[in-house]
């Protein structure tokens, strides 16, 4: 029972965060409140009993702080002050969230009651995953042997991405005809 | 049931500053919080009551272990789903990094003026 | 390691570093070897090891990484990765008839062997994950530099 | 036969792989030669498995609900073929395109990646797998489009990349609930769990099909969403904004969103009239939106939205003369606008300009080039003999006879729309005497010119033996939508 209360407890903190993180003004401190939110959601698979995703949680946290910290550690770091919405006036993003929130909640309502998934898959591959796979970790289990092919996608997405981010940062002078190509912009 | 709510008030949060925020990197910071809501709200799915972490150990019982054992499948769905953000997220700070350098700025609205 | 004064930063992180470093490489490669027994596996380990590399980098500077492990070696190391993993699913093609199949004998639960390819597919996903990280940051770290050295001043990288 | 799916997805991985790996000592031509290969090879093995009825290929061995599995039936089929055709062109167009951009190794290298991607998504049955394919092709996609590194290029394809991963994160949530109400990732386990309880208007699922629609209209361009869609089609390259609006959006967008309201959640009277709202509104803005532009690119990225509301109004009709009258269109679309974009980058790299204003009398000096672009544009507007009036005609005679009478209103009104914005384009562009910039223009090289007149006349002859077409490749498609029965016994076996 106590789970229940301290992963409440963990999502408010989270929630507090993540408020943080939009509305600092030092970009720097920003990157480091999603941080820590990051480790509080790594701590709330712990409770889930999710070992295998809190590390994996961790890593790529750390990784993704680095990145980010190098994105930002050479460049201005304040805010921009000019006037901040510009998208929708406030009145109407709150009307259509509060809308939203209300729908949600009705329908969290007929979800699953937390605490009882409706093991209809899972039963088969812990009842069968130490005979036919005879891994003990049935989450590796269930990635490397029973849908091998979402990891096979997912090691394919990630080298996609670091192909892609190369494509963006490669350094290339484009020649000299580039402004032939540009299009008038005083017509 | 409030968990999953707040877990959606995370993801309502992070979509706010998607879109409402002008900071490239607020933005980019926003899909992070996103990225966070939608695994942990794909792990609180799979938990049992008073459940164990699906590892079998030595001194376990199998029967025991299966009647106890947290739902497998959201986290296999989540360890894909974590290293898929790491990618957009190394692609979109490649992308704030030249963005940076070509318009000298990380706001995107005076980025959009300047576009034209 | 050959310790270069000017680049990198202060001694007492360079010191930090060499205590660090073994520890990272130990527990990442524990946490890929024994991936199907203990909780972790391909990705977590990959990732460690290559944070070990890109502490090296943020304490000693991209010379003396760049001498251990180049750019060019690691995304080659990084497609060899990428093509076990297919080879791997094609010759469970060939044998068991569909796509990915688990040919291997599956071998006793608890021993280290025991799980037919699944050890086979975290070391590729390890090298995989592990190189393409790494190679990424060295890109990242390169371009920071430069955008520094427009503003004129140099950033002790 | 079933050991061929898996193919689709593996063989374009392999080659993007060998690519990077061989790319590094030969630079010039082994990228071009070896992804026109794989892009022919592919075909050739959808060519043996066309007519063979619904095949499955469980991966690892694994039953269907169970593992991941891949179902090939007349549906996916025929998205293949538009899929693998389209590339097939493009490659060959880009063969000669890239010399523009120095590095094309890493350009055929994300090319092969969206194209295994979409293989991906058209051929897989399982919801989960579904995301991680379309996260490949779009991963592949944003890159693509911001491929020059120019400043408008930056900017548009990091609009198109924010809002792409909110697409991904909607979906994923979708996906989370579904799971949950049903216990099961398997789209034809989905639809017989939810068949079996018929808690089909239960509310989580009601949220769960909200946050499909709008993920998948995100990816599909269609209007609340598609904002990132003239940037990133105007400002990628000739072949990339090609392959976008013939193909990506339709195996990313449109497809699901077919698979997931007729196969596995049942069609309802509401979510049939947000379709048919969702594209009338596409329809007349995207066409309103694009008779005011000048530059070419925009004009057909713009015109993209307008003909994909008319697939949507075509699927939300839900009728069978409806869908076969979208699933057309989809066929027809993805030929002439591949056509169209194709053209436009011919016209841009011989005279460096896509603004109409300063083209004008093209027919003299490109003749082949203009004559497909004025193909081209026929076809969009639906002019008899060419593809786009066949299936225009259907969706309207199915909104006719469903009643609609707002939505055959509007698929009027856009056809008028997208025949004066056209015409208004052969004008300026292809007819009418010849600016300073035409002049010094000759003819684009055979590479281009080739993929040029083979989509011209693909238009000419599915326009002409439209009847051939209808019985043999949508016909099938559409009795495999309407007969989720069907789907789940195929796939599950039972």
């Amino acid at each position: 029972m106590e789970t229940v209360i301290i992963l409440h407890l963990l999502l408010g903190f989270m929630i507090i965060g993540s408020i943080i993180t939009i509305e600092i003004k030092n970009m720097l401190s920003a990157v480091i409140a999603v941080g820590a939110v990051g480790f509080i959601v790594s701590m709330a698979f712990l409770f889930l009993g999710a070992p295998d995703i809190a590390i994996t949680q961790v890593i790529v946290e750390i990784l993704s702080l680095i990145i980010l910290i190098r994105a930002t550690i050479n460049v201005d770091n304040e805010a921009i002050e000019k006037k901040e919405e510009h998208v929708l006036s406030n009145r109407t993003t709150l009307i259509f969230v509060g809308v939203i929130l209300v729908f949600a909640w009705f329908a969290f309502h007929s979800l699953r009651p937390f605490g009882e998934p409706l093991m209809r898959i899972s039963n088969f591959y812990l009842i069968h995953g130490l005979a036919e796979v005879g891994a003990t970790n049935f989450v590796t289990s269930v990635i490397l042997d029973f849908r091998a092919y979402d990891t096979f996608g997912e090691a394919m997405v990630l080298f996609v991405s670091i192909s892609g981010a190369f494509v963006i940062l490669r350094r290339w002078k484009r020649e000299q005809h580039k402004d032939f190509l540009r299009i008038d912009k005083e017509h | 049931m409030t968990l999953y709510f707040l877990d959606f008030v995370l993801l309502i949060i992070g979509l706010y500053a998607l879109v409402v925020k002008r900071h490239i990197v607020k933005k980019i910071l926003g899909v992070a919080i996103m990225e966070y809501a939608v695994n942990l709200f794909l792990i609180l799915l799979g938990f049992r009551k008073a459940g164990i972490a699906p590892i079998f150990t030595k001194d376990m019982d199998i029967n025991t272990f299966i009647h106890t054992a947290v739902d497998p499948l959201p986290q296999a769905l989540v360890l894909t789903s974590i290293v898929i953000g790491l990618g957009t997220l190394a692609l979109m700070v490649a992308m704030a990094i030249r963005l940076y350098e070509r318009y000298g700025t990380f706001d995107m609205e005076e980025i959009n003026r300047l576009r034209g | 390691m050959k310790k270069n004064k000017q680049s990198g930063m202060t001694f007492i992180v360079k010191t930090i570093t060499n205590l660090i470093i073994g520890f990272m490489m130990v527990f990442g490669a524990y946490i890929v070897l024994y991936g199907h027994i203990t909780p972790g596996g391909g990705f977590p380990g990959g990732v460690m090891i290559a944070l070990a590399y890109i502490l090296i980098t943020l304490a000693y500077g991209r010379k003396v990484v760049e001498s251990m492990v180049s750019g060019i070696a690691g995304s080659i190391a990084d497609d060899f990765g990428a093509l076990v993993i297919l080879i791997l699913g094609f010759i469970g093609l060939l044998i068991g008839g569909t796509f990915l199949f688990n040919f291997l004998p599956k071998g006793t639960p608890f021993s280290l062997f025991s799980a037919g390819n699944i050890i086979l597919y975290n070391l590729a996903i390890t090298v995989k994950v592990g190189m393409s990280l790494y190679i990424v940051f060295l890109a990242l770290a390169i371009l920071q530099r430069v955008v520094t050295e427009d503003e004129t001043q140099e950033v002790r990288k | 036969m079933t050991a061929l799916l898996p193919l689709f997805t593996a063989i374009p991985v392999f080659s993007a792989i060998l690519l990077l790996l061989i790319g590094k000592f030969d630079k010039k031509n082994f990228p071009r030669i070896w992804s026109v290969l794989t892009s022919l090879s592919l075909l050739v093995i959808l060519a043996v498995i066309w007519g063979k009825g619904t095949i499955v290929h469980e991966m690892g061995g694994w039953k269907p609900p169970f593992g991941v599995v891949l179902v090939s039936d007349h549906l996916s089929r025929l998205m293949l073929l538009i899929v693998n055709a389209v590339a097939f062109l493009v490659t060959i167009y880009s063969y000669i395109y890239m010399k523009k951009y120095e590095d094309y190794l890493r350009f055929f290298t994300l090319f092969l990646f969206m194209l295994a991607g979409m293989n991906g998504v058209v051929l897989t049955g399982d919801l989960f797998n579904l995301y991680v394919f379309l996260e490949i092709a779009s991963i592949a996609s944003y890159a693509l489009v911001g491929y020059g590194v120019d400043a408008e290029e930056l900017e548009a394809s990091f609009k198109y990349l924010v809002l792409g991963v909110l697409a991904s994160i909607f979906i994923l949530f979708g996906i989370g609930m579904i799971y949950s109400v049903t216990g099961s990732v398997n789209m034809a386990d989905i639809a017989r769990f939810l068949t079996a309880n018929n808690i089909a208007d239960n509310k989580a699922v009601l949220m769960a099909v909200g946050l499909f629609i709008l993920g998948f209209g995100l990816k599909g361009g269609l209007v609340p969403f598609h904002a990132w869609l003239p940037d990133a089609h105007s400002s990628a390259p000739a072949p990339i904004s090609a392959m976008l609006s013939g193909v990506l959006i339709k195996a990313l967008g449109i497809y699901p969103l077919i698979r997931i309201f007729y196969n596995v959640i049942d069609m309802t009277p509401v979510i049939s009239t947000i379709f048919i709202v969702i594209g009338c509104i596409s329809m007349i803005v995207g066409a309103l939106m694009g008779s005011g532009q000048i530059d070419i690119k925009r004009l057909f990225a713009f015109h993209s939205v307008s003909q994909m509301g008319y697939v949507i109004v075509g699927i939300g009709l839900g009728t069978p003369l409806g869908i076969i009258g979208a699933i057309f269109h989809l066929l027809n679309h993805s030929v002439f606008k591949s056509l169209l974009f194709l053209s436009s980058g011919a016209i841009e790299n011989k005279t460096g300009t896509r603004n109409m204003k300063e083209l004008g009398g093209l027919k003299e000096y490109m003749p082949v080039t203009s004559g497909s672009a004025i193909v081209g544009s026929l076809s969009i507007s639906g002019i008899p003999p060419f593809n786009g009036f066949w299936s225009k005609l259907i969706i309207i005679l199915a909104a006719f006879q469903a009643k609609n009478m707002w939505a055959a209103a509007a698929l009027v009104l856009t056809a008028f729309l997208t025949l004066m914005c056209f015409l208004k384009f052969l004008r300026h562009a292809i007819f009418g005497e010849a600016s300073e910039r035409v002049k010094g223009a000759k003819e684009a090289s055979f590479a281009m010119v080739f993929s040029l007149v083979i989509f011209a006349v693909l238009c000419l002859l599915v326009g002409i033996f439209n009847g051939w077409v209808i019985s043999n490749i949508i016909v099938p498609a559409q009795s495999v939508i309407t007969n989720k029965l069907g789907y789940i016994s195929s796939v599950l076996g039972i």
